[in-house]
């Protein structure tokens, strides 16, 4: 057994678990954090997608014992009670995702990339999204939709209605 | 995943310390990034009896300007290359390089040491630091040893590294720094794509004689590990640049490639590729030379 | 160069990024969002809106519960063992060391299956395969455990012993009546159509071209993002509930009812949200196992698949091999056209006789084609089943169709958007099977896409990139 | 070098069953605050169905879709359907769903008759309100109608139906007969990069024209053909399931299972067709399947554009347009189908090494 202690989403968190647990059934298993999902296990489709200390990462690919003493954001921990982060919110608007499953994943990518490059060019967020597959949407409403949270982000209005 | 005993080092001192206390009486895998080891750990029969973690040795994750040149920290990862202003000032190429690795998620975990002890032929540091004539240092209980690059590979996933052994930095040689290289990788599709062929081609510049000087050829997924090109470079020496000379050195570096036919693509496929791309990342690092040159770098090999 | 001062890179990693501090209170949006423009889904008249979609949000806060998400008290994971072999009879199972492992709790064989066959047309599916092995994805044994790893460990001691035979690979091959039937004694053939209207011969006899081509497409696989999963739980009424990522709940209810010989008032299937279908989720998979394994238990029993049991162990699109004959005038106008296709059909039948007939029915285009004949024929072969997959035949027909289109307006120097205006049906045209169509638009897709694209001629074929 | 091509496809899709019956049920309630309820038997996969159906039921009755909660996908509680597959759930689904709320709409219509003193025929519903037809200030709140439905009236809005599609069964000798109730159309134009070197393709663009009859929801519309066309764009040039000589897939992972990355991924423009089916639910066919059905075939035709090279078998890989493109060069003049040359290609099933 591994006993590990880090920061999910701003609250300390501990557990004893075997030591080949990845981040990311800590996340799922014992944490009930089940918005990142398991799609692959082995870090192609990013499903799994979280960001620790800062950087997105595949939280199907980091053992529990690597993640003591680091920080996790996961997509419970973007939005609170009673306000959405502008990505969940520009996501819905443009119907960016379809079957949800790869969303998670999604948002915490475009939430780093937002993070470090305020306003992305359309390659640069292809580039950003490219560990995350998706199989329903072709990409094109996400890439709408984060160059809409973009300008709200940096305190612009957002083209909410899509000019037909 | 089959179960393990697991520790993590705090420094490099540790991780051998660490090594040495387990690899004489048990398998012992070292986990860096993780991006390749766990995805093969997932599946594998029979797991390791011990794993050390490294990705918390700081002193690994370094990238630093010495005598001997540039020294790059073996954990240092993909996106702090892509990152690195010393790195893109002088090797755009590396940047190239890890930026065709996975996508932003494996390049945010995985480390340039761990790309390179995996030793995947198809490895997208390789062929670069190939190239660059680079140096590695493997730490051990013993101390440290040095050895090029070039003598670290020994086969498919197959290094020199000895089980208490720990690679701890890659230096690429003084006399190359700001060498004009340029770095090329043909996949099968352009996210997250595993190279069929990359090739990093470097060489100086004659700029009286308008001759190459010191061409170095890097291949990488056409023989059991990434190789250098010594029949395309041997023809280059003290060759006049020009386009046929760099055609005619894509099909010299075909019989320096000993690729084989797979699911991915046929040994033939792969030859016509290493042609192509040689010429290609040719023309691009002397379109490099020539830029370097106009704003004000000493395109002279140096002493 | 000359020396240079020693310089020391600091990694970003060490310098802790802005995430750490407290998150900034940065905008966030509440919600609902105030909007200028009223949301589509408050709207009148709702048909026509841009409505988002409801559970748009639940999906961006990862709040969609999918069947993996879900996790009942007491519940068990289950595996299970897959041939890893095309083609073989099985002689025995033996899963005693696999039973007696700590933690596993049930193992059970084909054997345990009341009515061990499925399918939506053909029954020809094993639940588990119990005497012959028809693909490498087959399972040949399930087992629930406390935990998953347990269960995954289990199935390396499960021992099957079998006699290996020599699988049928290739479709053309399996179309030969001397090929060994997969399913013997049954044909390999087993789906059959033809669709014919004129006279085809007379029709090529008065064109001033005949066109031939052979077009041939590839397996490929639906790539859901979500894994199948199931949980099954059997109460002590004898009632199961089953989760499932299923796209068809009437269809699986009664595939389930007939495979566990009980009445489908005792089973209820509930499929939630799925994560992906595009057909790969039109059929039951491990629901009857997982409902046994519950029924032995008397505890619920989750399952899901890794992303290579997905691969080889779901359905995926058929290949098709299909030859085209085509007789034109000088002006492009299609007098007459013959189609062969031959559809690899993989093990099972599954939605094979639903692709057959759509991929022969939508075999000759769009177009007006007085003489017709298609043929198709479906046939076994040892691989991955192929069933439904967005298209049903469509895509591989038309790169076939729409290829030799090509082909044809390139011979005869016309325009592709020409010669397809030129045969393209019109309201009322008589498809292929003589249907009178309605609410035909196929030219004003052609003449919209090719405004929108900025489309003028075709190029010369060496790309030029600017047209003729 | 780089050759730029254009290709165009277009292609017919039926909706539904090929003469098998397919038929959907529903069931729609009327709450007392006249707002709905809609039990379906289908299976929300991605699509946004279950937003279609509730916006055809609030049409149906004249109200918004936020004021219509689906309750889906469970065989204790929902009525038979015959799921989310054929692109039929807006079409058959749709007007079983519409047919329902109809019929919840007949029974307010019954209740609000004596009240607004007219006949029940004489009523219709819009914007929350029932109101006498030519006289929309002779009004009652859905609400108060639903309402007055159950406490008064006693007759609670409740509605229940079913479609099918009407077909006629196929001659077995000529296949001649009527196996779909309705067809969708559409063209799709794709513009591509192809390395005459490599034959590496890159698809720059595809412009995609859809009919789908009446959009219920544009944007979900654009959803579906957006993510259809990027699974053509697989199919046309990445995608293969291999198999070694003993049958077994080599590749079964998402490693080695080359599907479109974001990176992968063209521009795609949406163009939906004006277009109005009468036996659809408000005019409405659908969408689902045919997005991904021209897409291989226009890139195959903007490879041919490109660099005059004709890939008869798929995917497209760069390889075998490479060995496509040594064919042609070594034999001038061309001809039409290379094809043969490319078999080899075609079934490349080497085992691992």
């Amino acid at each position: 057994m591994v006993n590990v202690t880090l920061r999910v989403n701003g609250e300390t968190r501990s557990a004893s678990v075997p030591p080949e647990t990845t981040l990311l059934r800590l996340l799922r298993d014992q944490f009930n954090l089940t918005g990142s999902k398991l799609g692959c296990d082995v870090g192609d489709c990013g499903a799994c997608t979280v960001i620790v200390d800062g950087q997105p990462v595949n939280s199907c690919l980091m053992l529990v014992g690597q993640v003591e003493g680091r920080e996790v954001l996961t997509i419970e921990g973007l939005a609170n009670a009673d306000h959405l982060y502008p990505l969940q919110k520009l996501f819905e608007h443009f119907g960016s995702l379809q079957c949800g499953f790869c969303g998670p994943g999604v948002i915490m990518s475009a939430k780093a990339l937002l993070d470090e490059n305020p306003d992305p060019s359309t390659e640069e967020i292809r580039d950003a999204l490219g560990g995350n597959l998706c199989r329903c949407t072709g990409y094109t409403k996400m890439i709408e939709a984060i160059k809409g949270a973009s300008c709200i982000l940096r305190g612009e209005e957002a083209p909410l209605v899509k000019s037909a | 995943m089959k179960s393990f005993e697991f520790f993590a080092a705090k420094d490099s001192s540790d991780a051998v310390t660490l090594l040495a206390q387990h690899a004489a009486n048990a398998k012992v895998k070292i986990i860096a990034g993780g991006t390749d080891l766990l995805a093969d750990l997932k599946f594998a029969a029979h797991g390791p009896d011990v794993v050390v973690d490294i990705s918390h040795v700081d002193d690994l994750k370094n990238i630093t300007l010495t005598e001997q040149g540039l020294n790059i920290g073996a954990l240092v990862t993909h996106t702090q290359i892509m990152r690195s202003p010393l790195i893109r000032q002088f090797f755009p190429a590396l940047v190239d390089a890890a930026h065709t690795i996975g996508a932003v998620q494996t390049r945010n975990l995985g480390t340039l040491g761990g790309n390179l002890v995996t030793a995947v032929p198809s490895m997208d540091s390789g062929p670069t630091l190939m190239a660059l004539e680079a140096i590695v240092t493997i730490a051990g209980n013993g101390g440290r040893r040095q050895v090029p690059l070039n003598e670290f590979f020994v086969g498919p996933r197959k290094t020199i590294l000895k089980p208490d052994e720990l690679l701890a930095e890659i230096i690429i040689p003084k006399q190359n720094l700001g060498k004009p290289t340029h770095f090329l990788k043909f996949g099968l599709r352009k996210g997250q794509a595993l190279a069929l062929v990359n090739v990093a081609a470097s060489f100086w510049v004659d700029w009286e004689k308008n001759v190459f000087l010191a061409p170095r050829i890097g291949l990488g997924a056409v023989a059991p590990k990434v190789i250098r090109a010594p029949q395309a470079e041997a023809y280059l020496e003290g060759r006049t640049i020009s386009a046929e000379a760099m055609a005619e050195a894509g099909r010299v570096a075909v019989g320096d490639a000993k690729p084989i036919s797979d699911f991915r693509a046929s040994a033939e496929y792969r030859r016509h590729l290493v042609a192509v791309l040689t010429k290609r990342a040719l023309e691009s690092a002397w379109t490099l030379a020539q830029t370097r040159r106009l704003e004000g770098w000493n395109g002279q090999r140096n002493a | 160069m000359a020396e240079k001062p020693k310089v020391i890179e600091k990694p970003d990693v060490l310098e802790r990024p802005d995430i750490l501090k407290p998150q900034a209170p940065a905008p966030l949006v509440a919600f609902p969002i105030e909007v200028v423009v009223p949301e589509g889904r408050q709207q009148t008249p709702a048909v026509g809106q841009r409505a988002s979609r409801a559970d748009g949000r639940l999906h961006g806060l990862g709040q969609t519960k999918y069947i993996d998400d879900m996790y009942f008290p007491n519940m068990l994971f289950a595996k299970i063992k897959r041939a890893g072999i095309a083609s073989a009879r099985i002689k025995n199972i033996d899963t005693k060391e696999a039973e007696a492992m700590p933690g596993v709790v049930a193992v059970i064989t084909g054997r345990d299956i009341p009515c061990n066959s499925f399918g939506p047309s053909l029954k020809d599916q094993p639940v588990l395969a119990d005497t012959r092995v028809f693909h490498a994805g087959d399972g040949v044994a399930a087992v629930a455990a406390v935990s998953e790893q347990i269960a995954t460990e289990a199935l390396e001691k499960i021992k099957v012993d079998y006699e290996v035979l020599t699988p049928v690979l290739d479709p053309l091959e399996s179309l030969k009546l001397e090929t060994p039937g997969v399913h013997a004694p049954s044909a390999n053939i087993y789906g059959h159509k033809v669709i014919k209207k004129g006279d085809v011969e007379k029709a090529f006899a008065e064109s001033d071209h005949v066109f031939e081509g052979t077009f041939r497409t590839q397996m490929v696989e639906h790539v859901p993002l979500e894994p199948y999963a199931c949980i099954a739980q059997w109460d002590a009424n004898g009632r199961v509930t089953i989760y499932s990522t299923l796209g068809r709940i009437t269809l699986g209810r009664a595939d389930v009812a007939r495979t566990l010989g009980i009445p489908m008032s005792r089973i209820r299937i509930v499929a939630t949200v799925v994560g992906g279908n595009f057909g790969g989720k039109n059929e039951i998979r491990a629901e009857p196992a997982m409902a046994l394994l519950s029924k032995k238990t008397g505890r619920p029993v989750k399952c899901v698949f890794t992303r290579s049991e997905e691969f080889t162990s779901s359905t995926t699109r058929h290949p098709l091999i299909m030859d085209y004959k085509t007789g034109v005038t000088k002006q492009g106008k299609i007098l007459g056209r013959k189609i062969r296709l031959v559809l690899d059909g993989g093990a099972y039948c599954s939605w094979s006789e639903t692709t057959l007939g759509k991929a022969c029915i939508l075999s000759a285009g769009p177009y007006n084609i007085e003489n017709l004949y298609a043929e198709a024929f479906v046939v076994y072969t040892n691989k991955t089943m192929t069933g439904a997959m967005r298209g049903f035949g469509a895509p591989q027909v038309c790169f076939a169709y729409e290829s030799h289109m090509d082909d044809i307006a390139k011979a005869l120097g016309i325009d592709p958007l020409e010669i397809r205006l030129l045969n393209a049906f019109d309201e009322g045209s008589l498809s292929p099977t003589s249907q009178k169509l309605h609410s035909v638009v196929v030219k004003e897709s052609l003449l919209r896409a090719a405004k929108r694209f900025g489309w003028n001629g075709i190029g010369d074929g060496v790309g030029n990139g600017n047209g003729a | 070098m780089k050759r730029r091509g254009r290709g165009m496809a277009c292609m017919w899709y039926p909706i539904g069953f090929t003469v098998a019956a397919n038929p959907s049920a529903a069931v729609v309630k009327v709450n007392e605050d006249g707002t709905a309820t809609l039990l379906t038997g289908t299976v929300e996969t991605g699509q946004g169905s279950l937003t279609i159906l509730a916006q055809i039921t609030a049409q149906e009755l004249g109200i918004a879709t936020d004021d219509v909660h689906v309750v889906s996908a469970d065989t204790d509680a929902t009525p038979m359907d015959t799921g989310a597959i054929a692109s039929r759930t807006t079409y058959v689904t749709g007007n079983a769903a519409r047919m329902a709320a109809e019929k919840a709409k007949l029974t307010l219509f019954e209740v609000a008759a004596p009240l607004l003193g007219v006949k029940p025929t004489q009523l219709e519903a819009q914007d929350h309100k029932i109101f006498v037809k030519g006289f929309p200030q002779r009004n009652m709140h859905i609400g108060d109608v639903a309402n007055h439905a159950r406490v008064v009236s006693g007759q609670p809005p409740i509605g229940s139906a079913s479609f099918n599609p009407e077909t006629l069964a196929l001659d077995p000798e000529t296949g001649q007969g009527k196996p779909f109730g309705t067809y969708v159309y559409a063209t799709q134009i794709a513009e591509v990069d192809v390395d005459d070197e490599t034959g590496e393709v890159e698809v720059i663009r595809v412009v995609a024209s859809h009919d789908c009859g009446t959009a219920i929801n544009p944007m979900l519309v654009e959803g579906q053909v957006e993510g259809g066309v990027a699974m053509g764009v697989g199919f046309a040039l990445e995608e293969e399931m291999l198999f070694d000589a003993q049958g077994r897939h080599i590749n079964p992972n998402l490693t080695n299972y080359i599907m479109p990355t974001s990176l992968d991924t063209p521009d795609i423009e949406v163009d939906i067709v004006d277009s109005y089916d009468p036996t659809g639910p408000f005019g409405a066919k659908g969408v689902g399947e045919p997005t991904l059905v021209p897409t291989a075939a226009a890139i195959a035709n903007a490879i041919y554009d490109a660099v005059g090279v004709r890939i008869t078998s798929l995917p497209a890989t760069a390889e075998k347009v490479c060995k496509a493109l040594q064919a042609k060069r070594e034999q001038q003049p061309k001809q039409i189908g290379t094809g043969a040359a490319l078999d080899g290609a075609a079934s490349i099933n080497t085992a691992v090494q």
